[in-house]
């Protein structure tokens, strides 16, 4: 059942705590002098981010984490993602760490996770195919070692990890290497909007027989659909922060000798602004929210419905902070330019909206539920 | 998604207003609603003293006054019910308008004098806001009263005045100090639709009903008892008013209804696979969950105390646009099958009422306050513009 | 080739004859007596019609027409939409008496629509099956007479017709019956705009060899088309004066103690609907120099695109128009609600959009040609 | 269509104009307009030596003053033919504003000293309008000039002067006479850019270019004959700048050229046959369609003396929206394949441009009087609101 219950207290401690974080550690000078370092430069602040629980929040408890809901992880990544962090949070534990945890017994995954939640480690999970359940790498036993072939050529956040995990399709069934960095050939870059990924290449990797960990489809589902939710809640976050800066800018800007918010076409289309933020939040509450209270498919549908609206108001809002910044919309001096960016990755990073679409097509309005009562 | 919002509890609700529906409503009105034809004033009377006499008339009422004590959330599941059942929408000026306002600002004997009749269906109210050249400006309307021995002589013109041809009683705006600024110096006044003077002129719309009303009031004498709260105090009243109950502004059950209707359309019309139906049809049934999402949310904030304002504009914004969305793609659905008129004999179910719902919903954005005027409450009132 | 050139003095001479008479006899309170009657009582005010020679206008000089060009027309027909006539000039004209002149010899034309053209018979076209090619009636030739079978469910303008032409499948060809109307069961009523239609029954329908006529394709064709012209010249005199109507309301009714048209969303939107009619226009003529100087699928492109203009922007203008009218624009008592009406008749009796717009895709824009250069 | 637009002799014409740019045209320039990349200052100027030789550089420029004396029919279909053939767009600041300017307002000596020389390109115009602060709102301009020995000095700021790293002379606007009206006062100067006192600070955009500057002027010294026309006159000066050429200004060769573009990212992204793309492309080639039919039937009504107005403004509009709509079309069609950072190698034409131009055009809405200005302009002046 879905409330729409306020985040906890500790939800809330966790966001006051990165937007502190946020002002002190990501202004847009220091921003720029990370991005000027190579991409699979280790990341600047990962141990610290470790430190203030931000790495383990997600996560279960038996498995070393702080065993936040999906609800009540949103404030804190709404805060990441409007603070346009350049470390990889949510590909490595919303996507990597919560796969494992999902997978492996509880113990098991605790101690294969404590490096990483420490902030001693990065670790990413290499997925890469044409869908979640037909993985890049397939993985062969020869001589006594496994031997995996395929590449993934988009690993978001991978570019300085530690340890690549590779979904790996083994014999008919699914199953996970743990394969540490440098015996792959790796290749980091960086994204439009400054993140890193790489391309990995698992051709002849040779792995032994405790390298690979048993999978299977619920946890690849749990991981990709932790994973969604925090890009979810990262544009969720970046769509507010956009709303917020453009309406402080439309206040303060005069044009024609008073502030441009002053101009009835602008006001109406701040109120719309308003509006998209508003349904965006509502969603992406109720996706995560779905988490833990809706049956598979019904929570498939919410997902894919909130990535539609995502898609749509998203798109709707930066345009049009562009537009209302005018000129300095467009440069990279003002805070405006690299959340556009931000958030655009993130829209593109769900590949095309008609997809989503149809998997938000089935009976969304309980139409048959309607005719049957009519009869 | 509708499972998804309800908690067990709720669901036992639910199916308690699906009983009583099935078990009430008369098959030929449920028909008229589902096709979005006219209503006569006996098919809102007739459904409307069922609900009198299972008490649940009045939602929104308190149990003192005859309401059936729902929840905020109980109510919007009700509300969506009742829609989705297609049960007659009965018309809000004495529930959700004149009611709530005598509860609030009404003498001991007003309230005992009208709101029973409300419940029972005794007294039809219609409302006299709107005038001539003053639609969403209410503030500048021009009747006037001016003070007679034991009350008021009243003179003047209102318009829009839905459904005033089923209405015994009327409440009005007028101003009673013509000296003040524009919102001071008026006063709400309850007017008896037989009272000498009073004259009705029906409005026929471009859809083909004569929904809508203008009332001449000349000299009309109204007596001091029938004045709600103080004189020159009306605005005041009004303003009240209209933040009463704005939770279902949405429409969501509204908007389920029809888009349900639309599926059948499609398949009527041999497009139930066409894809680019089904997309727009699935874009929709997206909007109607964000509204319906946004509304639960919103429920939430304030069942924890949070004091809504005037960002529940926001409903009433994308829910109408949302329903006239729906009548447009109905009309993209018939195609020239919506040609014929609805009183020619030769349109067919389910596209014979397609144009008529599309021309009538047309008011979904102008009345209530225009959309341009939410949006503009919206950006003065929310986001500080 | 497509020239844009201004309308000949005869095409201006004819509008503004015709934009007198719509202003004298066409006024609501007239109007609404028209309405009043039976929907097959013979139009008010067809005689006069032909006496102004607008039912000749259209058509070749050697079938008794005054042979105007397809450009040359739409002035007058769009004065004549935009005045709500409930004459069925365009079916019975455009539709009925274009194909007739381009399936049979001008000679036989000219005698054979003589009394049309003179204002003493309405005759319509019944094509009415799921396509052009593929009509709704068939003949049967048994024992010394075609025998009709078949039905057209909306013959527009049918109500009051003398005669109905019917497109019949007579074997594998196509042909043209001449059927008094009292020889079918034909069933007048009103659309929902006011006009006129029919449903006409050729069911056992007796036919003389000297009834059929010979038809192709390419008559076929061209009656159509002039029969859609006539549709889109008409929808552009609508869109035009709604716009007309719109500008000259905001510019008077006061709120909040200024014009509306002050406010500048209200500005913003009459700048759209400004831009709308022009789009709409500039399509309209391109379809109507089209017709003479473009080959058969580039024709049909341009008229399937001009068409889509016509749903997209025309309904944006209907709306905004109702919109900004206010309460006012809802009720019967003003002229724009009833322009909308007849805007929205003509939209939705062209049908799906969707069939419109795969009609116009192929190759807009020249992409194959611009490949090979850049090869 | 395009064919629909042409008469027999214009065809030839367009021949002639393919053939010059199949031979002249270097591959990787061709290559990097195609993919909207960025260009440097020598693939522009390569192409404009081309022209000039030609005699093509300056199209609207009459035959007097160096300009091959064509027709305005004959420039939009040249204007067509480069955009569709890829040739790089030659900053119009020479050509089309203060190459008129001069030739209208200019004295001899100015005219014969500086026309040449943008003919050839050994003078690379910019122009400095815009303020920090005063964008679309030129009026209220701050940068001043005093009344000097033999000149003026000015001191100021200016901002969005595209391509200044590649200019040696920028036109300013600067108020002469800080007394008067807002729109009085203004005068316009040329300006060297290797002035003393003159400096340039390059602005970076999110798309990662560096296209446009702020320009500094501190004390600059500016000699009364690089004064244009009368002082205190700029204003009107710069006005009748802005009504020029307007007709091309729908940008109809840009749009057909990522059009066409966007067909083959379709195929390439194997989404060539998905109805949604097909959908939504041939919209867009129908929206083009408009605006084309609309631009020629504004050409036949200036050829036929009609003087046209504000109303090219609706090209400016629907062009742009057309243009910014084709780039996120292309966002669509590339999908997660737009990831990779231009600058990363890791991009795969067709795709690594596409963010690229999505976020560099949306300055098209923005400058030459963004979108809402134009529509107030539509409003002001066509519609008499």
């Amino acid at each position: 059942m879905i409330r729409f219950d306020a985040p906890s207290e500790e939800a809330l401690l966790l966001k006051d705590t990165a937007m502190r974080f946020i002002a002190d550690n990501y202004g847009l000078e220091k921003r720029a002098a990370m991005l000027a370092k190579p991409a699979d430069a280790v990341p600047a602040h990962w141990t610290e981010m470790a430190e203030l629980g931000w790495l383990a929040a997600p996560l279960p408890e038996a498995c070393g984490g702080l065993g936040l809901s999906p609800t009540d992880v949103l404030p804190l990544l709404e805060v990441l993602g409007a603070g346009l962090i350049l470390e990889p949070v949510s590909p490595a534990i919303l996507g990597c760490a919560a796969t494992i945890a999902a997978a492996l017994p509880a113990e098991t995954a605790a101690d294969l996770l404590e490096a990483m939640l420490a902030g001693e480690r990065i670790e990413v999970l290499a997925t890469g195919g044409a869908s979640a359940t037909a993985p890049a790498v397939t993985a062969t036993w020869t001589s006594g070692s496994w031997t995996l072939s395929g590449k993934a050529p988009m690993v978001v956040g991978g570019a300085a990890a530690d340890i690549v995990w590779a979904v790996a399709r083994v014999d008919d069934a699914l199953g996970l290497f743990r394969v540490p960095a440098d015996a792959v050939a790796l290749t980091g870059f960086r994204l439009f909007d400054g993140q890193t990924a790489a391309t990995v290449d698992f051709d002849g990797v040779s792995c032994t027989e405790d390298q690979l960990f048993p999978m299977d489809d619920t946890a690849l589902v749990r991981g990709t659909e932790m994973a969604l939710l925090a890009r979810l809640a990262e544009a969720l976050g970046l769509i507010e922060a956009l709303y917020r800066t453009t309406l402080d800018y439309v206040k303060l800007r005069e044009q024609f000798g008073r502030p441009i918010g002053a101009f009835q076409s602008v006001q109406h289309r701040m109120a719309d602004m308003f509006i998209h933020c508003e349904e965006v939040r509502s969603m992406v509450q109720l996706a995560a929210e779905a988490m833990d209270g809706a049956p598979a498919d019904l929570r498939r549908q919410v997902h894919a419905a909130t990535w539609v609206k995502l898609v749509d108001n998203g798109r709707a809002v930066l345009r049009d902070a562009v537009q209302l910044h005018g000129g300095m919309g467009m440069t990279d001096e003002l805070i405006v330019g690299h959340m556009v960016k931000r958030l655009l990755m993130l829209i593109q990073s769900g590949g095309s909206r008609e997809d989503w679409l149809s998997a938000a097509a089935p009976s969304l309005h309980n139409s048959r539920e309607a005719e049957a009562l009519h009869a | 998604m509708t499972d998804l919002l309800v908690a067990p509890e709720d669901m036992a609700f639910r199916e308690e207003i699906r009983d009583f529906v099935a078990t009430h409503l008369e098959p030929e009105t449920r028909r008229k609603v589902s096709l979005g034809m006219p209503l006569q004033r006996e098919d809102f009377l007739t459904w409307q003293r069922s609900l009198h006499a299972k008490g649940w008339v009045a939602p929104a009422w308190p149990a003192e006054h005859g309401g059936p004590g729902w929840t905020a959330r109980q109510r919007l599941i009700a509300d969506e019910e009742f829609f989705r059942l297609h049960t007659p929408p009965l018309p809000g000026f004495g529930f959700k308008m004149i009611g709530p306002i005598l509860m609030r600002f009404g003498t001991p004997a007003q309230q005992a004098r009208f709101l029973p009749r409300i419940l029972s269906g005794e007294d039809w109210w219609c409302q006299g806001f709107s005038e001539p050249g003053a639609g969403s400006d209410l503030a500048s309307l021009r009747t006037r009263a001016v003070r007679v021995d034991g009350g008021w002589k009243v003179n003047g013109t209102k318009t829009w005045t839905t459904y005033a041809q089923y209405a015994n009683w009327i409440f009005c705006l007028v101003r009673t100090d013509p000296e003040v600024k524009k919102q001071r110096g008026i006063s709400m006044m309850l007017i008896d639709m037989a009272s000498p003077g009073l004259t009705r002129r029906p409005i026929r719309l471009m859809d083909g009903t004569e929904e809508v009303n203008e009332i001449f009031l000349e000299d009309v004498f109204v007596p001091d008892d029938l004045v709600v709260g103080e004189v020159n105090q009306g605005w005041t009243y009004a303003k009240a008013l209209l933040e009463h109950e704005r939770l279902g502004i949405g429409g969501i059950g509204r908007s389920k209804h029809l888009l349900g209707r639309l599926e059948e359309m499609a398949t009527a019309s041999g497009r139930g696979d066409d894809p680019t139906i089904r997309k727009r049809l699935t874009e929709i049934g997206i909007d109607i969950m964000a509204v319906e999402s946004t509304t639960m949310r919103l429920l939430a904030a304030s069942e924890r105390g949070t004091q809504l304002g005037a960002e529940t504009s926001l409903l009433k914004i994308r829910g109408t646009e949302i329903q006239q969305a729906l009548t447009e793609l109905a009309l993209e659905i018939a195609g020239a099958d919506a040609l014929p008129d609805r009183e020619s004999g030769q349109g067919q179910a389910p596209f014979e009422a397609v144009v008529f719902q599309f021309l009538n919903w047309r008011k979904l954005s102008i009345y209530g306050g225009s959309n341009e005027i939410q949006r503009s409450i919206l950006a003065r009132q929310v986001l500080g513009l």
